[in-house]
Order: C-alpha cells, then structure tokens, then sequence
C-alpha cells in the first residue's frame, strides 16, 4: 500500500529532500517503519526525531493505514 | 466580538512581527469594554553566541497543516480552561531577524489572574507541541537547528 | 542600554496609555539582541455595572511623591528577584474611559520564565503596595471608590 | 510640633479638604494621634484607612516626628 513520507527540519538536510512516495506491507507498524527508515537513511541513526502519522503522534505498536502521511519530525523549536 | 466561534484563524505569518501590527492588535481590543487585563508574550530572536559564531537571523519552518491544526487545538483548550474573552497567536515563518518578533500571544480577560495564567499555557504548549523547526543562521552562512529547553 | 543605572524614571502619566506608545516601546528593545522573551501586562478600564449603573470611566489620583518612590523601590526588587534585561512600568493619573489603557508593565529578559514571573510579581506588587485611588464614575455623574481585589 | 496631614482619595471626600497643618504634642504616637483624627472627622470611624508618617506605612506604637507629613490613605485601587 501507498504512503507518503515528509520531512522537517534538519531530518531534510540527512535525507535530502522534503517528500517521497513508500509502497510498504499492510499491517505495518509504526516501529517496524522506523527500521526501513534507518535502513535507508543511516545516517538518521544519530539523530532525534518524532513520527507523526496523519499529523498525530501515535504508539510505536499501531499499524499505519493505508495512503498515510508520515511525517518525520526533529525536535520543535518553535516560539 | 465572539472569537470564539470564529474558524481557525491562520497563525503563521511570513517574516517577523511588527510592534505596529501588535499596537492594532490591541487598539482593536479598546471597544471591548468587559476586558480589564491583557497579557502579551513576544519572542524575540536573540544574538547568542555559539562556538565564537553569532547567530543572525532564525529561519521558521513547519509542518504549516498540523501545526495550524495543533494551534487549533491549544486554542480551544486554552478557552475551555480559562475564562477569556479573547485570544490571538502569531508565529513567523521564514527568516526573522535578530532583535526581531516571531511569536505573538495575546490574552484577555476581565481578570489579570486569568489572562496571566493562559498566556503562559498558551506559551508552553506551542513550545512542547507544535512542530515548528527553528534553523540559526550565523554571519559565516553555517547554521545550526535549535531545540527548545 | 542599562535600565538599572538610570535614575528613577516617572511611572505616572496623564491619562490613557495609547496602543502607540506600547508599540514604540517595543520597537526600543529590538536593538537589544540579547533579550529572547517579553511580557506586557496591559490593565484596561472595565464597564462594570453596579447596582444598574455602568462605570464610563476612572478618574486615577496617588500620592504622587510616595508612589513614584514605590514604584523604584519595587522596580529595584524585581531586578534583584529575576534576571532581567528591561523593565517598563506605566500608570495613568487623571481620567481613563472605559476601554482604555491605565496600567503597562514591560519585562524584557534572555528566557521566557523571567521575563513572564518578573511581570506577575510587578503586577501584584502594584496594585497591593502602591497608593493610587481609582474613583468609577457613571454615566449619572455619580461615582463610587474602587478597591483592589 | 507642626505636622502635615493629608487626605487622599474617599477620604478626601469625608475632611473635604486635601491638606492641613496640625500641631501636635511632642511624642505622639500613631495610634493616638489617629484617635485625634476622628475626634475632628467622626465621619472616620466608618472608613478604611492607613496613615503612612513621611510616606512610609508604620507601627501604630511608633511616635511622630516633628514636621512630619501624615498622609490618610484609603484602600488602594491602582492598575
């Protein structure tokens, strides 16, 4: 199934750009893609960062339904 | 009057915030005679020092749709907690200067105690919550990704 | 740049406290790249009603001397409690309609913690300690003496 | 001894005058001279006040200095 994954801040400048299309398993969790993530961009290992699955912050067991946003989000400097 | 009911108003703004545009912004509260107590927080960007650099300038970016949305929200449940009769908050996007603005939040109430204690709610729930990424640009073109504390 | 050193400056002013003077005031410290925070506490004049009658305004008067000597000493509290850049503190004398502005207190500081618990505790400090008396007056030309709650 | 007393705010209204000058007896305290003010105003007796002796806000026990200015301050309502 198709998702969208975007990304914030300094996670831009590890991976280089802002947006890309995944095509990944049904019943996915959202730990299990944090593991494809780090497998693509390695270097995401040293950094701190947040997932946000259709803008909301979810546990790492919940599954990502199909045609999500997946935002990877770096520490909030807001204000 | 009733700001409550009003839809979401945007809060990000391009570039910094003017004391002009805070001065209307007050001057538009006049008419609302049952405020007796506004609190205002600005943030300002500040010339630290970092490594024998000094930073120049902050560039805002977001993720603007769940940020607006999360706004939204601190919003709503600043009004359910607190007794206001208003509420306004503006964040910068893009680059603001050092000695510049990038956050308004403004609150009234009839009571100081109320409008007090929802401006620092409001202001500590936007730094926790809302996916805003401050980059400090220094005058040597580097630049380093700042973390609230 | 060192509000501290200055000799005592006149808190009262005549009158409301215009939108533009707050803007104004504002725009000063954006020369001042070590500040990250403001709180501006704005008190407003509120039509109450009591027993049927709506206040149309307060007329300020204060032991003038004594309050001016208040003010400082409360000023020179605030920098020993709190690390502060910048300090502000505005009240008017004489007649303020409902709607207007009669009290501005402005603290500036590196961190947003300081800055906003340095303006609460000037806030409270004033209206507790400092000999200012507020006279409502309605729209009969009656008026009644207010008291700080 | 000479004193200044003065009246402010709703107590203005019961002396309806701002400003008077006193002579008083030698070592009188705050207290008795209080006892002083609404034996000339009675209207007093019903009214909240402090009285600050050279703008400062002290013990009833303290005696008055000489040229001392004794201001009658109602409750304050600044802000």
């Amino acid at each position: 199934m198709k998702v969208t994954v975007r990304y914030f801040g300094k996670i831009q400048e590890v991976t280089d750009l802002s947006e890309e299309h995944w095509d990944i398993a049904e019943s996915l969790t959202i730990d299990a893609f944090r593991a494809y993530l780090i497998e693509k961009y390695p270097a995401l290992k040293n950094e701190t960062y947040q997932l946000a699955v259709n803008q909301e912050l979810l546990d790492l067991n919940k599954t990502i339904p199909a045609m999500a946003e997946i935002a990877v989000l770096p520490p909030f400097s807001g204000g | 009057m009733t700001d409550k009911k009003k839809k979401p108003k945007r809060v990000f703004v391009e570039g910094p915030i003017s004391p002009e545009k805070i001065a209307t912004s007050i001057a538009h509260h006049q008419v609302k005679t049952n405020i007796g107590a506004h609190d205002i927080f600005l943030g300002q960007v500040r010339a630290d020092e970092i490594d024998g650099k000094t930073v120049q300038a902050i560039e805002y970016s977001a993720h603007e749709e769940m940020a607006e949305n999360l706004f939204h929200e601190i919003r709503e449940s600043a009004f359910e907690k607190y007794d206001l009769t208003c509420m306004h908050i503006y964040h910068s996007l893009g680059k603001v200067n050092t000695g510049e603005i990038c956050l308004f939040v403004f609150t009234s109430s009839k009571h100081r105690q109320m409008a007090m204690d929802a401006c620092r709610y409001l202001v500590e729930e936007i730094k926790a919550k809302v996916p805003v990424f401050g980059k400090e640009l220094f005058e040597d073109n580097s630049h380093q990704w700042k973390v609230n504390t």
